[in-house]
């Protein structure tokens, strides 16, 4: 294999006010023809910047060096402006993570995409440009392609606008695509059809990819080789087997146990303690070792910085005690021991029934009966905009629901207001997705905390006494106390709002995405503290996630959500092993594997995105992308009925038609019925 | 506070701002210091002088002080600045965050209103306004305050909306904490960045308005001088003071250069994000 | 779009109904009527009252403004006691001087300020940048009329090369009338300019640092395509709301820069009939003001989605 | 094409008049006529009367009119149009400012086109200042005539722009023969500055009500002609007598020793100036040397105040308004920095024009007023019986007196002119001894024309006459 893209020993810095700052620190990678790279790492870890600098893509403010940076045997280093540009969008093209903001949304999807090859071959007549567009389009499979070209971005959906940045980034046929998180932003559904789009596309073309993500599951699914970063360094690289069967590095090992799996419930989940440091330069030694289990506070570890070292084919690792951390097997370090299950009661702490919510023309609920039991943890899931949130508020009582009723403990919010209605609401409360915006950050941490109690109108001395009680309860330590929120990482915030939710012991406390916008090591911690918590608190617990495996480690039962509805719910282990409802074959089909190994062809992609909540199809929602649907389908609405066996309910009409739903694996793709 | 200081000082901008309007606030201060004679101090025979050794920038109809004059004129500008950005970030933002907040019918009705005071030219309301109640520094300090309140009312209106989409006012609510407790207790205290940039930015055009009123003859009374009666004064002695003409605006543009700067200044350090919209 | 306009009208017909009774209210809490202008003097009781009741200010006051308001829905919007003369008329004749001067303040502004800005911003960090900014913080903080005072001293006083002010129409002075216009119009357009090129150079930096600028430079566009096909269009939103907004308000009439130039703008006739009580007259004056103010801003909006395709979508959506 | 461009700072709304604004004095003697009009020896001329006849007894006045004066829309002057005007101006409904010195005419008649009498109840040697100011205009035509400007004057009407220009056009069927100008373009400066620098740079031709020191520059500069004109107008303070401290004459007098009249004459009019203790100028039947005898003394003063059992010190508030006239103000600065000196703390309340009437004239809501009144010039009696400062009853200082009175009566009402002066002799020496209003300095018309200019005159009132008015190429 030639070396298409090889870059050696690159470091890039950035001048701001503060002085200079580190931030990629001798990184060297080579990528030959047709070749798939990944890249991970945590967020921060210079994986972008990376790539960025290699591209000649970084601002003016960043000071750039490498020994080498060859793309197809041209030397780049010091490439002028148009230089770059003689290349950029010629041999090497870029996807990044946010298809809204990657393109213009004032210029046509055609001119966007034909416009590599527009100033490339500025001879190139509009025919041909238009006619490239189109044809790219469909490559990317958008339906109808002469219409779509004459469209802006706003018109498409977020997995459209991914396939046409997609598009472009190959309209002037490269020969590397260096892609930043293309599906970071996506629905699990629309990720897997995006993955397995790149994927066909840079074998047809042979392409050589780099793919960023800070998803090991990604890599799992798609790339051959690995690099793993770490505060702006490579600490590991190898082939993407070996990644997950025996990696060489403590950091990857750590990566790889904080995951929770979808495939199978496991242990408590390894968090990594601490956090990343801030630059690359900012951490002596290998900087890792004050997050290593390996390093035990050797000295060799905090002065010396280990080199990448082959330690087996293909594999290096920059590790000092490699030889250490490859003889410990995968999950020894792991606690394997979970929290024993709790008792629940057949207390019904919450209860919804035939609950709906419009937004005038949007149809956020339609009719979702729930019931949360004292000491349980039901998962929600289900893709965005299915009105998982929804449910929270009306469950909360902050929206009142159009039609339906909520009763929390055995007051029906109905006909509640001003303070009876507030005081109802105390019951339940929300951990919010957003770490950051759901505190106040003018607000200590300490008034954050009491605030439910100070408004409750607790006792001073009360407030103090249960403060402490709380914070220690979440593991942050009592100097946190009059800090602000801007002072303390995404995970000790979402901690902050964890102890808040629980201060006035509620009997709900609904959790919306609470780890999603952390990182896997991090998301670990709060996980962990879940565990404990449910084994503390004898509280309901609702849990809306994205990650199907976040989702089966923490829940009792799970919910499925699709446009409004549950279209299936059960007991976890159940629903996750014996998915009744296609959608939730879907679901636990696109997402991405635990391993290499378990990568499939067969597994049921759902085509498109779920259908706008303003104009839902008529009978049941999921007909138009379900390939197994009927005429039936199209006409009933199909209710959650209990299944023949087992602790479970789905609402299709096919439920225990086993055959039926084998169809799913292996027959056609397209829906049966058109919508 | 201090950190505040420190930050302008460190800032290009700022320090230059810092510097004029520390400048002009001392002037203002020890006028009586600092002004060789009182500001209405008539000379009997040193009328209409040009500039002179007793007289720097020479002396008006009355045989004042020209200088003197500037100086204490400081005090109406700066102060009349000052109390009208009060008034109108008060009542303004009182308006904007209860509008914001309630949203419905109390946010259109009190955004007509709002929208109804920005539709007249600023000085020609504040001339109406003037011409109810009576010319005089609290009646121009009320008027420049009324042109000015839908600005904040806007602005703490926009905070309001975007502070109530964050999730931490949601989680107040479940809380239990009412309307008034997130209006005061969290998305004010949220707010108060721009719209101490936004007051700051305001103090510059409500001197500037003050001028102006006053150069229309409607500001302070006499015999106080305010720059802009002693700007509109000046034109009619262009050919004996012709530097009658440039004190007061220099002395007025040394003012509003400073607020100016600072106001960038603080913008940079409160309210980044609006950087860009840099216009409104 | 065509609903959104519709209601975007019945809103400002709504703004205009209130500002109305809230002018009319006003000025009859200002001390003293037009009668008081027009009794003279040394006027007599019988003459004081004879005029009140001429003008019809004996009525109460919903009477008084129900008749203004029948009135205004027909388009009569009433004879001005003092002048003796149909109010249309008289915004009418001061109308054209009024967009003149806004007209060429707003051109001249949007001229400098955008070609300065866009050179401060494609030289960011550069001594140029730094000049541009400075300037532009002190032409900011210079008053308006300050500087309309100083051009006189200097271009008319000391070099006699343009006229002071007043104007004499094209039809007498022909193309020498430009003369009358130069001062005033430059004076009143210098703010405007150096706020637009601040704002300018901020929203090109801003758009610069998206990351569908990245995305073009990574297909190889080069500078000048990327400023013109790429930037410009998405940097022109908040320019042109605030080009909108500043000339909503040069329309709504210069009075300072009017009195300064001795310019026979709108804002002049709004501040003689405050002056003299003349209801009507600034009655009609704000109506038109809450108009055109009403009109841009429905056009700064409409115009957005000549710019962002997304807005006209969200408007368009609204049919 | 010889244009005349007057620039004025008062805008013009309509051609009434009767209106007699500031901003009327350059169409009145334009557009209209009059009966009559004084000379500079105040000596009524013929106007539209060729010759007019008291009666014995002087109650009635007989005008014999000009023959073949046509109005400007080409009607034929006649008798009816002055019985015309007569009943508009006693319209009170029309708003003349002479209506209350009209209402001294009790009837009209007209025996023939061509002769019209007058009568009235008592003498009425003053008849002529009414004559000068009652202009003929074609009140009956049809629309408005204070649009229209219909009137049989040396200019017609071509224009007018309420605020920005008014153009008038020479009437070639002028019955004084047709004026040399062209036309006439009264222009609608905003402020004094303004009208200066259009002046100087040539867009006009003419201003007049200038200060003094607006007028220094132009008399250094050959390209400009100035000159002054009496104007009948005089500046006073208005003292209201109505209640305490006021109410005590030696508060007044006190004020009236501390007004520097020399310095505000110097200031405001230079050597133009011409300070008044009486109400009248010199050249008036009413004037009595001996009482004009006023002074400036500060030490006398504080003697005089401290003796009046008042409290020290005083605070008064002084009406002013500059929008009405800047002198106004200028003369209340300069009273206040002297007033201080004597323990009067004068608090100076600068309102706009529409104020400082309602509460001048009907509120008298004041303790002082920086004022000025008209006809300071002519016949006593139309100053002493109707303007507001001098009328025996209802004037604004809050004074009555049975002796003035009857003094103004008699003053006004006998044909003898030594009785008059004998009558009004009285009325001054109770001005001069009450102090109730303070006469301070005649306000001269200061005028400045470009070099080119010539053969402007003025009326008595100091209202420009264009009539023989040239300009040069
Ligand atoms: N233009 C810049 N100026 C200064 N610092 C920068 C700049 N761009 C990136 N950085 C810093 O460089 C470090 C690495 O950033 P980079 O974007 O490469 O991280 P990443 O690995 O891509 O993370 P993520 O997963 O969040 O995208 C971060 O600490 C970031 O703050
Ligand atoms: N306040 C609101 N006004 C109008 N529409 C709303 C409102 N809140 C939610 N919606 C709409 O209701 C639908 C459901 O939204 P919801 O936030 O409940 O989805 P979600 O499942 O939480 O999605 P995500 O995973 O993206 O958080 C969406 O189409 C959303 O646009
Ligand atoms: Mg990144
Ligand atoms: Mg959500």
């Amino acid at each position: 294999m030639t070396a298409f893209f090889q870059v050696e020993n690159l470091r890039v810095g950035f001048r701001s006010f503060r002085g200079r700052k580190q931030v990629v620190d001798g990184v060297s990678f080579t990528v030959a023809a047709g070749e798939k790279l990944g890249v991970v790492g945590e967020s921060g870890s210079g994986k972008s910047v990376t790539m960025l600098a290699s591209m000649g893509l970084l601002g003016s403010s960043a000071i750039i060096k490498a020994d080498k940076i060859e793309l197809r045997g041209r030397d780049m280093r010091g490439a002028s402006g148009r230089q770059w540009a003689q290349v950029l969008g010629n041999e090497i093209s870029m996807v990044f993570q946010n298809p809204m903001t990657s393109l213009n949304p004032s210029m046509r999807i055609g001119e966007q995409i034909s416009e590599p090859i527009e100033v490339h071959s500025p001879a190139t007549p509009r025919a041909d440009l238009q006619a490239t567009a189109e044809r790219m389009l469909n490559e990317v499979s958008i339906p109808n392609p002469a219409l779509r070209v004459s469209q802006y971005p706003h018109e498409f959906s977020g997995g459209m606008r991914q396939r046409a940045v997609i598009g472009m980034a190959l309209s002037n046929a490269p020969a590397i695509v260096v892609a930043d998180e293309p599906t970071t932003a996506l629905d699990v559904t629309v990720q897997a059809q995006i993955v397995s789009l790149m994927g066909d596309l840079s074998t047809q073309r042979d392409l050589a990819l780099i793919l960023i993500t800070h998803d090991l599951g990604l890599v799992a699914e798609s790339v051959d080789r690995v690099m793993i970063m770490y505060a702006g360094r490579v600490v590991e690289e190898t082939p993407v087997a070996n990644l997950f069967d025996s990696p060489a590095h403590p950091y990857t090992r750590a990566l790889l146990e904080s995951r929770p799996a979808t495939g199978a419930r496991r242990g408590r989940l390894n968090a990594i303690p601490g956090f990343p440091p801030t630059s690359a330069d900012a951490v002596s030694g290998c900087p890792f070792h004050p997050r290593c289990a390996f390093s035990k506070d050797r000295e060799i570890c905090r002065t010396t910085r280990p080199a990448l070292t082959e330690v087996a084919e293909g594999q290096r690792a920059a590790c000092h005690f490699t030889d250490e951390v490859l003889a410990t097997p995968v999950g020894a370090t792991v606690q394997s021991e979970k929290t024993e299950k709790r008792a629940i009661s057949q207390d019904v702490v919450l209860n919804l029934e035939g609950v709906r919510k419009s937004f005038g023309a949007v149809n956020a609920l339609n009719g979702v009966d729930l019931q949360i039991h004292r000491g349980e943890t039901l998962g929600i899931a289900g893709e965005s905009g299915c009105g998982k949130s929804t449910l929270a508020r009306v469950a909360m009582g902050l929206v009142a629901p159009t039609e339906g009723r909520v009763r929390i403990m055995d007051t029906d919010l109905a006909g509640l207001e001003g303070r009876a209605l507030r005081a109802a609401r105390r019951n339940v409360q929300m951990v919010f997705q957003d770490p950051t915006s759901s505190l106040d950050r003018r607000m200590t941490i300490r008034s954050i905390i009491a605030e439910p109690m100070v408004i409750a109108k607790w006792k001073k001395a009360d407030i103090a006494r249960r403060t402490d009680e709380l914070m220690a309860q979440v593991g942050l330590g009592a100097q946190f106390l009059d800090a602000y929120p801007s002072e303390m990482s995404g995970g000790q915030r979402q901690r902050v709002g964890i102890a808040r939710a629980l201060a006035l012991e509620p009997d709900v406390v609904i959790f919306d995405e609470p780890t999603s916008a952390l990182d896997v090591s991090i998301q670990a911690q709060i996980v962990n503290l879940l565990d404990d918590l449910r084994a503390k608190t004898n509280a309901g617990y609702a849990f809306i996630a994205h990650d199907l495996g976040v989702l089966r480690h923490v829940s009792d039962r799970v919910a499925i959500m699709y446009l409004g509805r549950i279209v299936e719910i059960g007991d976890v282990d159940e629903v996750f092993e014996d998915p009744r409802h296609p959608y939730t074959r879907a679901l636990l089909d696109s997402a991405p594997v635990d391993h290499p190994d378990l990568r499939r062809d067969d597994a049921f992609k759902v085509e498109g995105a779920p259908p706008d909540p303003a104009n839902i199809p008529s009978g049941c929602a999921f007909r138009t992308r379900c390939p197994i649907a009927t005429e039936k389908c199209a006409q009933t609405v199909p209710a959650l009925v209990a299944l023949s066996q087992g602790n479970h309910r789905a609402a299709c009409h096919y439920a225990d038609d086993t055959e039926r739903l084998a169809q799913l694996t292996d027959g056609p793709k397209a829906p049966a019925v058109p919508g | 506070m201090t950190e505040t200081f420190a930050y302008l000082w460190h800032h290009r901008g700022g320090r230059i701002g810092l510097i004029c309007l520390t400048f002009m606030v001392s002037v203002a201060v020890f006028a009586p210091v600092l002004a060789p004679y009182g500001p209405n101090e008539q000379l009997s025979g040193s009328e209409l002088m040009g500039m002179s050794a007793e007289h720097w920038f020479g002396t008006d109809l009355l045989g004042r002080d020209i200088l003197s004059r500037t100086i204490y004129a400081s005090r109406v500008s700066l102060t009349a600045g000052a109390l009208a950005v009060l008034l109108g970030a008060v009542i303004g933002t009182f308006i904007g965050l209860v509008a914001g907040t309630l949203g419905g019918w109390a946010d259109s009705s009190l955004m007509r209103l709002s929208d109804s005071i920005s539709a007249f030219p600023a000085i020609l309301l504040g001339a109406a306004i003037v011409a109810i109640l009576g010319p005089g520094f609290l009646q121009v300090a009320v008027a420049i305050a009324i042109a000015q309140s839908p600005l904040f009312a806007r602005l703490a209106r926009a905070i309001a909306m975007s502070e109530a989409r964050l999730e931490y006012i949601e989680a107040a609510e479940s809380m239990g904490a009412s309307k008034a407790r997130i209006i005061f207790r969290h998305i004010l205290p949220n707010a108060a960045g721009p719209l101490v940039v936004q007051a700051s930015l305001s103090v510059g055009i409500a001197i500037l308005m003050e001028s102006g009123l006053s150069f229309l003859g409607l500001g302070v009374q006499p015999p106080t001088p305010s720059w802009g009666q002693m700007l509109s004064d000046s034109l009619r002695f262009l050919d004996f003071v012709p530097v009658y003409a440039v004190v007061p605006g220099a002395a007025l543009t040394i003012v509003l250069v400073g607020i100016n700067l600072v106001a960038d200044a603080l913008r940079d350090k409160l309210d980044p994000q609006s950087k860009q919209k840099a216009g409104s | 779009m065509l609903r959104y306009i519709f209601r975007r009208v019945l809103q400002a017909a709504l703004v205009v109904f209130i500002v109305s009774v809230v002018v009319f209210l006003m000025l009859h809490m200002v001390p003293g009527s037009v009668v008081t202008v027009l009794a003279g003097t040394d006027p007599s009781p019988e003459m004081v009252e004879a005029l009140t009741k001429r003008f019809g200010l004996d009525q109460p006051l919903p009477i008084q403004y129900g008749r203004w308001f029948l009135g205004a829905i027909q388009g009569d919007l009433g004879t001005s006691p003092i002048s003796g003369r149909p109010v249309t008329e008289l915004i009418l004749s001061r109308l054209g001087f009024t967009i003149m001067l806004a007209g060429a303040a707003i051109v001249i502004a949007s001229v400098i300020g955008i070609a300065v800005g866009t050179v401060a911003a494609i030289r960011q960090n550069t001594w140029v940048d730094t000049t541009i900014t400075a300037v532009n913080s002190l032409v900011l903080s210079v008053p308006n009329f300050w500087f309309g005072i100083l051009f006189i001293l200097f271009f008319s006083v000391s070099l006699g090369w343009l006229p002071s002010g007043g104007f004499r129409g094209f039809d007498r002075a022909g193309f020498g009338a430009l003369a009358y216009l130069v001062m005033p119009a430059i004076a009143l357009s210098m703010d405007s300019a150096a706020m637009i090129a601040r704002l300018v150079r901020a929203s090109l930096l801003d758009e610069l640092s998206r990351d569908y600028v990245t995305v073009a430079r990574a297909k190889g566009v080069r500078a000048r395509r990327l400023l013109l096909r790429h930037v410009a269009r998405n940097a022109a939103m908040p320019v042109l709301t605030v080009l909108g907004l500043r000339f909503g308000q040069m329309l709504g009439g210069a009075v300072l820069i009017e009195s300064v130039f001795n310019w026979p703008g709108l804002g002049r006739l709004t501040v003689e009939a405050i002056e003299t009580r003349d209801v009507v007259v600034v009655q009609g004056a704000l109506l038109y003001f809450v108009v055109i103010y009403m009109a841009i801003n429905l056009l700064v909006d409409i115009s957005y989605g000549w710019f962002n395709p997304r807005v006209r979508a969200a408007v368009g959506g609204r049919v | 094409a010889e244009t005349l461009i007057f620039g004025q700072t008062a805008t013009l709304p309509t051609l009434d008049p009767y209106n007699l604004s500031p901003a009327h004095e350059p169409i009145n003697n334009t557009l209209y006529d009059a009966l009559t009009r004084y000379d500079d020896q105040l000596v009524p001329q013929p106007r539209l009367a060729e010759s007019w006849e008291f009666s014995e007894d002087g109650t009635a006045l007989t005008l014999n009119l000009r023959e073949g004066v046509t109005f400007h829309n080409g009607r034929a002057f006649t008798s009816q149009d002055v019985a015309n005007t007569v009943e508009h101006v006693l319209d009170p409904a029309n708003g003349a400012l002479i209506q209350s010195f009209a209402k001294r005419i009790t009837s009209v008649e007209t025996p023939d086109d061509m002769t019209v009498v007058l009568n009235f109840e008592a003498p009425f040697p003053g008849v002529f200042d009414l004559l000068e100011l009652m202009y003929i205009a074609d009140v009956e035509a049809s629309g408005d005539f204070s649009q229209t400007g219909i009137g049989t004057g040396p200019f017609a009407l071509a224009s007018h722009a309420s605020g920005t220009a008014t153009n008038l056009q020479r009437n070639a069927d002028y019955w004084d023969g047709a004026p040399t100008l062209d036309g006439i373009e009264i222009m609608t400066v905003p402020n004094q500055q303004a009208t200066l620098l259009a002046l100087r740079s040539g867009d006009i031709d003419m201003v007049t009500e200038l200060g003094y020191i607006d007028l220094v520059p132009f008399t250094r500069d050959g390209s400009f002609v100035t000159g002054d004109a009496p104007s009948g107008v005089a500046h006073d303070i208005t003292i209201n007598s109505r209640s305490a401290p006021l109410d005590n004459v030696a508060v007044r007098e006190a004020i009236d020793l501390a007004i520097d009249r020399d310095r505000i004459a110097r200031l405001l009019f230079g050597e133009f100036g011409q300070t008044l203790c009486l109400p009248f100028t010199e050249e008036s039947l009413a004037y009595v040397a001996a009482q004009d005898d006023c002074r400036y003394d500060l030490d006398e003063a504080k003697t005089v105040l401290e003796g009046a059992g008042v409290e020290l010190p005083l605070s008064l508030r002084m009406l002013t308004s500059t929008e009405v006239r800047t002198e106004y103000t200028t003369i209340a600065e300069i009273m206040q920095a002297d007033l201080a000196k004597i323990g009067i703390n004068l608090e100076i309340e600068n309102v706009d024009a529409v104020t400082y009437r309602r509460r001048y004239v009907q509120e008298q809501d004041f303790d002082l007023a920086s004022h000025a009144y008209g006809r300071a010039g002519k016949d006593p009696s139309s100053l002493l019986e109707t303007t507001v400062v001098f009328k025996p009853e209802g004037n604004v200082s809050g004074f009555s007196d049975a002796s003035y009175a009857e003094a103004v009566t008699q003053g006004g009402s006998t044909p003898d002119n030594d009785a008059r002066r004998a009558a009004y002799a009285g009325a001054s020496e109770f001005l001069r001894d009450s102090h109730h209003v303070l006469s301070l300095v005649s306000r001269p018309r200061l005028w400045v024309t470009s070099e080119d200019i010539e053969g402007v005159s003025f009326s008595a009132d100091g209202f420009a006459i264009f009539q023989n008015a040239t300009k040069a190429d």
